[in-house]
């Protein structure tokens, strides 16, 4: 059997998964629909409090079960972050942006969303985001709903 | 204040580039050209249809072909009567266990012309093909296996490909 | 708990290791296809059969087949009868080779078949990857792999651990290790100023601080004790092995430290065993599975390395990173480099999932207490 | 030398056709959560964490051990992920008693899961490849034609699997996890639905449901110091065997593979008569007929004469010397993923006595049972009252 007789053929692996979200996830996808940012309420494993976001039913560190939700933010500032010059498909935004974590105000932990920055010079660690919503008639509750962050300022 | 967000679609698309590989390609370049061809392990000697490239059992490679006839016997089947997503035939329908002459391994087929509550074990049949014009190296070559008036095999020479 | 490194082991041991060859893309022979020469193989080197085996174990994941139970048919290129003791795991081979050495702890057992496969060329692996993440708060956002080594990698700039030379000069150093390894993938004698002419593909990240796109295959044959030695003149003893995870959150996360490999250190004995009056583990070589050139650093870090260590002198995954194997293959190589008598001890290291979340150590040497020679 | 082990936790969700009101971490945290609560241990006491599911399609999250390590507590801790297709419930916990055994670890929590209705299970089970033959029968239509070859095998009559249908629904309704609580389930119910696979009818096969299961396995040491009340239940023996999916003369009614295994776990437990010597035993039965098959291929009865034990009876929770499936089995829930590791955590509930209202008097030993893949993969391990 030569090699040029092997055959191929494009395979597609599609799916419309669709998620039930519990109370927990479900509170911070409806709050992200209303324009609000959500966090829970825990500790870490010193019993120190913390503000996990986006919130888990459980802390990421210590796997025990969140307090009450409480509004972080809007604004936070970024941790780290990367510049993507050319976006795959299905990512935020369709031109250059940046990747990266963000801790809201009120928060200890950070999130990960696209940073609308026009140019990777306009990003550092350190700097202030707001958040960018969308029409909130072209709400649903997913994770675009925040459209993505902006530098502070750059309205 | 509308209604509480409960679920969250994440459709999901990835596209591959499929291999066949070297056994499967074999055994759909037979047919394509009409010819149902297996393997036979070199250490058991056990024939192999559809080849799989290696012998399962021995885990050594197969290469030895054998071009096998167009004839079998039903080893046991079953009535499918539920409808499911991908389907192509209508129900009911027989999908039988068929084991060519001279292979060592039955494959699952489906049999056609004869009414479901008329198949037995043991009944012989023969591969239907499409028209010789539409080969090509996929099974949809073949369109159904249907009884080819032989008797019935007996039991004893089927029991152990159960 | 008591750490696990102040429990009795079992001595067991790598006394086999064969791998394919790793190339961009294997498109004639599918995965069965790929794997059988390599289980045929690391049995032929030792005159075993895998009817000598007391156990089997796989890794593998089906989003690179994009098929379910893909492992079911590699079974094929083992040959599994009559039944066999069996298992696998839907983690790199690494883990199915933890999972083995378990078992042979026992003492019941002697010997075990472990391999792994991938190829990672059918798709698009920043897409496929991105399926591994957080299916609520990050897989829809589509983040890749990429990316999120260089959110990693921007961390360890603004703290001052490391810069894009650091980067480039891992890259350059195993890329010219490789040209010793007729296995390898990517093998180039490039100086590290020249590597820094690459664009971003996701900055700070250049394309020579990226893995290539590799299929392939590995397997192992681990033996205990007197099995071992009857099996081989110099078996690669594992002295020590453990394995850890971190929280899947980024933003909970020190991107810049990985305490999850200094854990598994710890409880694999490499700093009891190794780690000198100054801390510094000085063993003779490290085979490191940082795919990401920026991740190196980390690792080295949380292994307390000693300068004088060669690391990943194989090319490590930088040079070949075949998907599932690559981890089980730092193990492979590790031993290999004892077996053969150019090392007396060794570090092999594992990693899965975004940022290095969960990594393996397996302490390798060429006696059972230890000690290299 | 392999050290003792012991089932002290145990906890398992609801099972439904969709459990609409959980993330994929809040089902398996509900059931972590009760077996925790189970083994009186908070996250923390765990030392090592194991998880099992059937393929990722499921779901469509690759590996999804990296996302739900938090979710179980194992930050820090060493995670195993195992996929034995339809086993790998049964496979998971073995793996995890394994850590245990080999004097690893103290505290390890298995864990095993299926949130099958993110997507359709149908699907993700067939998503048919290139150049593969076209779909022709679905999941039934492998099992159906083995199961005719069985009822011409061994003369059994045709109501055999109906009653194994009925029998298991009934012993369901006894069970508050099941999936399917068929009130009026009946004779003439089962064998008046419809005929799907000839001759599996509807309702001798399984649901497809959402749902979790785990255990908290524990070192002899740590089982002796219990202070929760609840006795451990001890491994007596545990093994695993697997055969190819298809071989020239391969035995599809009764694997050599199966009949490996049980003979494996027998010695270890040193029982030469299972059916004498075991109380209860939760058995994967995906399609009713697989009982009697079954009870031929672990000794339960010679060949050829399982059928016979469930005609008599004596599988059944009321009135059987050798009740199986009183939790309803697989017939009655079945979270892929979950299933194998459900029997072995009901039988670790039936020597410990805390099964409830399907409850088995004087269980002193027990054996769980799962199998997967096309009949080739099995798992398998018998719990015991006493220790071994």
């Amino acid at each position: 059997m030569a090699e040029s007789d092997v055959l191929r053929a494009p395979h597609v692996l599609e799916y419309p998964y669709l998620r039930s979200l519990g109370p927990v996830l479900g509170a911070f996808f409806t709050g992200l629909r209303d324009g609000r940012i959500l966090g829970a309420r825990s500790a870490d494993a010193d019993g120190t409090p913390t503000v996990v976001v986006p919130p888990t039913e459980y802390d990421p560190a210590t796997g025990r079960d969140v307090g009450e939700l409480i509004e972080v933010g809007p604004g936070g500032v970024v941790t780290t972050w990367a510049w993507v010059s050319e976006p795959l498909e299905g990512q935020p935004l369709d031109r250059p942006f940046a990747w990266a974590l963000v801790r809201p105000d009120g928060a200890t932990t950070a999130m990960l969303h696209a940073v609308d920055a026009g140019s990777p010079e306009a990003m550092a660690s350190g700097m202030r985001v707001v958040p960018r919503w969308r029409p909130a008639e072209a709400r649903t509750g997913t994770l675009l709903d925040l459209a993505c962050f902006v530098p502070e300022g750059a309205g | 204040m509308s209604e509480p967000v409960t679920t969250l679609p994440t459709p999901m698309r990835v596209e591959y580039a499929f291999t066949a590989g070297l056994a499967q390609s074999r055994y759909l370049q037979g047919i394509a050209e009409g010819k149902f061809i297996g393997q036979r392990c070199p250490k058991c000697h056990q024939v192999y249809v559809p080849p799989r490239g290696s012998c399962p059992t021995d885990g050594v490679a197969t290469t030895d072909d054998v071009v096998l006839g167009n004839a079998g016997t039903v080893t046991t089947y079953c009535v499918v009567n539920v409808p499911f997503q991908g389907q192509s035939i209508e129900i009911p329908y027989i999908c039988a266990q068929i084991l060519l002459d001279g292979a060592n391994i039955a494959f699952m087929g489906l049999i056609q012309e004869v009414p479901p509550d008329q198949v037995r074990m043991g009944m012989r049949v023969e591969a239907v093909w499409v028209d010789p014009s539409e080969w090509g190296p996929t099974m949809t070559s073949v369109k159904y296996f249907r009884p080819n008036g032989e008797p019935d095999a007996p039991y004893e020479s089927f029991a152990k490909y159960l | 708990m008591s750490p696990a490194s102040s429990k009795p082991v079992r001595p067991v041991a790598v006394v086999s290791v064969a791998q394919s060859r790793s190339v961009r893309r294997e498109d004639h022979r599918n995965e069965v296809e790929i794997l059988m020469p390599v289980v045929t193989e690391v049995f032929a080197k030792i005159g075993v059969t895998k009817n000598d085996m007391g156990f089997v174990c796989s890794g593998s994941t089906d989003y690179l087949v994009g098929a379910p139970f893909s492992f079911v048919s590699a079974l094929d290129a083992v040959g599994v009868w009559p039944p066999m003791r069996e298992s696998h795991v839907e983690m790199d081979g690494a883990w199915a080779l933890y999972e083995a050495w378990t078992l042979l702890q026992e003492g019941e057992l002697d010997t075990a078949l472990v391999y792994s496969f991938g190829r990672s060329s059918p798709s698009d692996l920043r897409r496929v990857l991105a399926l591994q993440l957080d299916p609520y708060y990050l897989a829809p956002l589509w983040p890749d792999p990429v990316a999120l080594a260089a959110l990693q990698a921007q961390a360890l700039i603004d703290a001052g651990r490391a810069t894009e030379g650091d980067f480039a000069a891992v890259a350059a150093r195993s890329r010219r290790d490789a040209l010793g390894n007729p296995n390898a993938q990517v093998a180039k004698d490039q100086a590290p100023e020249e590597l820094l002419a690459d664009d971003y593909v996701v900055a700070p990240l250049r394309r020579h601080a990226l893995p290539p796109i590799t299929d392939g295959a590995a397997a192992v044959v681990l033996a205990a004790g007197d099995r071992a030695r009857d099996l081989v003149e110099r078996p690669a003893w594992i002295t020590g092995i453990d394995h850890r995870i971190e929280t899947h959150a980024l933003g909970a996360r020190d991107l810049t430290a990985s305490p999850s490999t200094a854990l598994a250190a710890e409880e694999a004995g490499v700093f009891e065993r190794w780690g000198s009056g100054s801390g510094a583990v000085a063993v003779d070589v490290a085979e490191l599975h940082t795919p990401y050139a920026s991740q190196e650093g980390v690792v080295r870090h949380a292994l307390r390395l000693a300068d004088s260590v060669a690391v990943n002198p194989s090319g490590g995954p930088l040079a070949a990173n075949a998907l599932m194997v690559a981890g089980l293959l730092r193990i492979g190589e590790a031993a290999q480099r004892i077996m053969d008598g150019s090392a007396g001890s060794a570090i092999a290291h594992a990693t899965s999932g975004p940022c290095l979340q969960q990594n393996l150590v397996c302490a390798l040497a060429a006696e059972p207490d230890g000690k290299g020679s | 030398m392999a050290k003792r082990c012991a089932v002290v936790g145990v906890g398992q969700t609801k099972c439904m056709a969709k459990r609409e009101d959980v993330s994929i971490a809040g089902l398996v945290r509900e059931a972590a959560t009760r077996a925790l609560e189970d083994a009186a241990m908070d996250w923390s006491d765990i030392d090592a964490v194991v998880i099992g599911k059937a393929p990722d399609m499921f779901e469509g999250v690759m590996m999804p051990e990296l996302y739900l390590a938090p979710a179980l507590g194992a930050v820090g801790k060493p995670m195993l992920r195992v996929h034995t297709a339809g086993s790998v419930g049964g496979s998971t916990a073995i793996v995890a008693a394994h850590l245990v055994a080999a004097g690893r670890f103290e505290r390890v929590l298995t864990v095993a899961f299926e949130k099958q209705s993110d997507s359709d299970a149908m699907w993700a089970l067939s998503v048919p490849q290139p150049f593969s033959a076209p779909l022709l029968a679905g999941a039934g239509g492998f099992f159906a034609p083995i199961i005719r070859a069985y009822m011409r095998r061994s003369g059994a009559p045709d109501h055999i699997g109906i009653l194994v249908a009925v029998k298991d629904r009934l012993q369901a309704l006894r069970n508050p996890y099941a999936h399917l609580h068929i009130e009026d389930i009946s004779f003439d119910m089962v064998k008046d639905s419809v005929m799907l696979w000839d001759p599996i009818r509807y309702l001798e096969t399984c649901p497809s449901s959402d749902g979790a299961g785990a255990m908290v396995l524990a070192s002899e040491r740590v089982a002796d110091s219990m202070a929760t009340g609840r006795p451990p239940a001890w491994i007596h023996g545990m093994a695993m065997r697997s055969e190819p999916t298809m071989f020239a003369g391969r035995d599809q009614v009764n694997p050599q593979a199966s009949k490996d295994c049980a003979a494996d776990v027998y010695a270890q437990a040193g029982i030469t008569d299972p059916r004498a010597e075991i109380d209860v035993a939760e058995v994967y039965v995906p399609f009713s007929w697989y009982e009697p098959m079954w009870l031929e291929s672990l000794g339960f009865a010679p060949e050829g004469e399982g059928w016979k034990l469930t005609d008599e009876g004596a599988t059944a929770l009321d009135g059987g010397d050798i009740p199986w499936n009183c939790s309803g089995g697989v017939l009655s829930s079945n979270p892929i993923g979950a299933s194998g590791m459900l029997r072995f955590l009901e039988v670790a509930m039936q020597v410990r006595g805390q099964a409830g209202d399907h409850q088995v008097d004087g269980v002193r030993r027990a054996l769980g049972h799962a199998y997967g893949g096309g009949s080739q993969f099995f798992s398998m391990w018998v719990l015991g009252a006493d220790k071994p």
